[in-house]
């Protein structure tokens, strides 16, 4: 029934992946990456691993196991500072995922920072946990969101930004990949243009992390987070970069124990960053877990998971190309890999339907995006997201279902 | 094609997606619902104008939508154009034992299948949990219509 | 070198936990589960298996992993639900641990119902995670926090409650067992006080809900609170109750995706809840764990679980009792299986490495609850806490490193 | 007693743990500092009075805390009486990388072991990592003495 396709490929990560091991699996393309990633069998293992033989809560035990359990969740924060670039493992603190760090931006810098009639800007392409923290915020202090519009093409250009900057401008909140188009920011230009007139830059990686190298010091933020079940890791744990100056003057976010550096009634002083931000238990082996992950990534190498992943995206563009009916939402240059395609004749619910009789998993909607959907005038797409494990043949099978959509819808 | 989507995406439905019946705004219209999918942004309205017998006398609805919810929103206009509320009502609690799968098409009598025709072309979204909310999306918007307060401006206006 | 214990565990529960397995661990008496417990093969298991043939993100996609997935999130919901006894899932609100409930009800809850002047109760005895965020809320919203003093045998009774609430009472937030003493709190009369000045109970219930069932609707609270990690689950995922008719009038505390109806940068608004409270992807795996840890508990049911545990907290405050120099905070009648103790001549840092050099976890400090340090005129204490897995011979070795502890410092 | 618990608690520390020296607030007093863990709650105040060349004349401390953090206390102002504030950073160092296990006891010279006399007899809480902080942190709060304005008022007050 499929298209073979005449490309094989060079390394076979699904084999890593124990969800294609699974009877029902075995021809699944999952082409849903950018909602979250499968877990490679190392990071499953080694959670396992943990809980079955060095777990107990960290920082609060004077034996053994809770001393292993420490060291487990303060290396997993170093493996997450190298993986970011940062330039101490004090600027990196775990959220239960990338929304609750930018809603601690939003509250500890923010409440502090915006003022009545400052500005806040965004881009246009912005996953709703990267505007409604700042639309709250806005709301307390009565303070302005503006939005930079992307090119025809759906990339952007560091102009738009210049154009909408201020002296008012207090945060610039802004993807560095778009998870529903797939466009790439300049955040490093927009870094310095910020810095001129003192607004800090909170940039979003959940889309960026998983693909390309990051290093926080090069593009010159304030801010960045990133999340780990987008990064081959386990649910209910994230990551923030905070620039260590900005979290020294930061007040803290949640209350609760650990964050604390004495309690009384009478009164309450708090600790240092990022014990400062870590109220209550954190998700310990989450972030073992994240660790884990990131050792997955850095031993094969962003170098050979770019490759990768740009030949996969090259022949998915081509291959959609061809299909009559069928528009890719946004004709930049580069590109994440992600891909939203409209098709004439049939709605993105429809065709996720067909397509999963197929065996292949894409999402169908707004991709908690809703201000991107407008922006191309659409009420969903269809989005077609790659991961590591991915192969051509994933690709030929999507276009064999799209091909049956086609012919159903005509 | 599988079997389950060749039920699912029937001949009628497809027509019905491509044509929808009653996609407009009546007039004159007392009553109204705007129904949303908050999941893949779909939307409905439903016009209504009820008379004073509890009777739908005319309906109507627009919005955007998958195959599914288009056709299943423009079956149901063509069905309870002329029934009371009360049997709209009920129409409804069959349909959606219908499509969630309580009731199989194939236990139905030949009576019932009548009573339901042509709403059965949708039990194949029963296969499909995912998409329920598609085929009845319409129906909970009718229900949000009628229990909604009459609108008397539009009943009273003069064409 | 132990002392034999003539008593003899009627079931083994220990052999359902992986990490007593480990050859360096098979000798380990484990009495810190107050802090965190060990998990059972039953829940870290189907968690793995989970994660290897059902993940998925949830709620968003049309194909057959995601509604599997979705399937199993929902009713990891209910179970709690179940759990809880709550009337509706939808009262279920999941979250990443008790930390973030509380913060979550004091922003979401509090800073509508508590105006300038307005009073917040609590109890002498709470961990700060159920302190810090109602002084965080009481200088937002210029309250006062009015503290309730326990029993001289650290007991609570209803009377000093009735003291201290008065109409400008708007929250009584209490711990329903106290997680450095053991007190319990009479916190059905105490809703039922509350309630007559209209004031809303959130009850901490991390402490209770691994050792005696819950009824939120018995209890008529507004608001309960547990975490995972306490409960023989993940870490990484608590939940609250909220009473329906409350929730539905409250605001959102985070922002994010899946907690909107619509967003564009001009208006947004939110869903029903529970959605309206879960901002961003939840812990979906941790969600399901935790479902799992509680069709654990049901299993062995709480009949069992007490009566275990009663037999094993008795045989330890019988053994503690017979050392000379050697004091129990708080002397009532009744308490949760959570004793913390203070030696004359060694402090509680010592007595825990020597205690760690016998096999035995326990935990040395504050225990996140210094106010009750404070009220027992104690820098900190030993705490010991049991567990489903605990046996008398785990007393036993506790005792023989006390006496030990008692050679060193006389 | 395993050995690595009766190097931890050897007669000496104990004795310093019970009788510990120099526990008091001392006049006159130019340089104080509070120390504190926030995870155990313990806590130190160190007392120094720096004469005009640098060099800490008296030394005093007062507070609450594990055998180890008494002893370590008692046992560095015993050492520190009389010392420059150069030599006593270098002792500090000396005595972290001992207590943190960067320094073996069994590798240091006749020499150095006279030098780090009697605060070698700490080194068994290398073997205890999560102590090192009970162990260092008088040593730390001194340094926050050092460092810290000199307090004029008190260096002058009549007695
Ligand atoms: C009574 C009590 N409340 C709250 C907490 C904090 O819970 P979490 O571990 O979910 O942050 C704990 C445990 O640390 C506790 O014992
Ligand atoms: C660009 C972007 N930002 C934020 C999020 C939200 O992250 P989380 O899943 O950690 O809530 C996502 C994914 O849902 C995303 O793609």
């Amino acid at each position: 029934m499929q298209v073979p396709s005449t490309h094989t490929p060079t390394v076979n990560y699904r084999n890593d992946f124990p969800v294609f091991r699974q009877k029902e699996n075995k021809d699944l393309a999952f082409l849903d990456s950018a909602s979250s990633t499968q877990k490679p069998d190392f990071v499953l293992d080694n959670m396992q691993k943990f809980y079955q033989s060095s777990y107990a809560n960290v920082h609060r035990g004077v034996y053994g196991l809770s001393a292993k359990a420490t060291d487990a969740f303060e290396l997993a924060r170093q493996k997450i500072q190298h993986f970011m670039g940062a330039s101490t493992k004090d600027e990196i603190i775990l959220t239960s995922g990338s929304t609750e760090a930018i809603n601690l931006v939003a509250h500890s810098f923010g409440n502090q920072a915006v003022n009545q009639g400052d500005e806040i800007i965004l881009s246009q392409f912005e996953h709703h946990s990267n505007i409604v923290p700042w639309q709250l915020l806005g709301q307390r202090r009565k303070a302005v969101i503006k939005v930079v519009n992307p090119q025809p093409d759906a990339s952007f250009n560091l102009e738009s930004f210049r154009q909408i900057i201020s002296k008012r401008t207090k945060i610039i909140a802004i993807t560095h990949v778009s998870n529903s188009v797939g466009s790439i920011l300049p955040v490093r230009d927009i870094c310095t243009l910020a810095h001129e007139v003192g607004a800090a830059v909170v940039i979003d990686g959940c889309q960026a992390a998983p693909h390309i190298p990051v290093n926080v010091q090069e593009i010159g933020c304030d801010f960045y987070v990133l999340t780990g079940h987008k990064l081959y890791g386990p649910t209910g744990i994230g990551a923030l970069f905070g620039r260590k100056s900005l979290l020294e003057s930061m007040p803290p976010f949640l209350g609760g124990g650990h964050m604390i550096r004495s309690v009384s009634f009478e009164e309450t002083t708090f600790a240092e960053p990022p014990a400062r931000f870590e109220a209550g238990t954190s998700n310990i082996v989450g972030a073992v877990g994240l660790g884990f992950a990131i050792d997955y990534l850095n031993r094969i190498g962003f170098n050979t998971i770019q490759h990768h992943e740009e030949k996969l995206l090259n022949y998915l563009l081509q291959r959609l190309s061809d299909i009559k009916g069928l528009r890719i939402l946004g004709n930049m240059e580069k590109r994440g890999p992600v891909v939203s395609i409209i098709m004439d004749s049939a709605h993105p619910h429809d065709i996720a339907t067909i397509l999963d009789q197929h065996g292949v998993a894409v999402r169908a909607g707004h991709h908690c995006a809703q201000p991107t959907m407008k922006w191309f005038d659409v009420v969903g797409t269809t989005r077609i997201s790659l991961g590591l494990y991915n192969s051509m043949k994933d690709i030929d099978q999507l276009i064999d279902g799209l091909m049956h959509v086609k012919k159903v819808f005509g | 094609m599988s079997d389950s989507l060749h039920e699912l995406y029937q001949e009628i439905i497809l027509d019905h997606n491509r044509h929808p019946r009653n996609f407009n705004k009546i007039t004159p219209c007392n009553h109204q619902a705007y129904g949303h999918n908050p999941l893949c942004g779909d939307q409905v309205t439903v016009y209504l104008f009820l008379n004073p017998n509890n009777m739908i006398e005319n309906i109507g609805f627009n919005g955007k939508g998958c195959a599914i919810s288009i056709a299943s929103a423009s079956l149901m206009t063509e069905k309870l154009k002329g029934k009371s509320v009360p049997e709209a009502r009920q129409l409804f609690e069959h349909f959606h034992n219908l499509v969630t799968g309580k009731t199989n098409k194939t236990d139905l009598t030949e009576e019932e299948l009548d009573y339901l025709q042509p709403l059965t072309v949708l039990s194949g979204v029963s296969e499909f949990p995912m998409r329920v909310k598609c085929a009845t999306m319409a129906w909970h918007t009718l229900v949000a219509a009628i229990d909604s307060p009459a609108l008397p401006t539009i009943k009273n206006q003069i064409p």
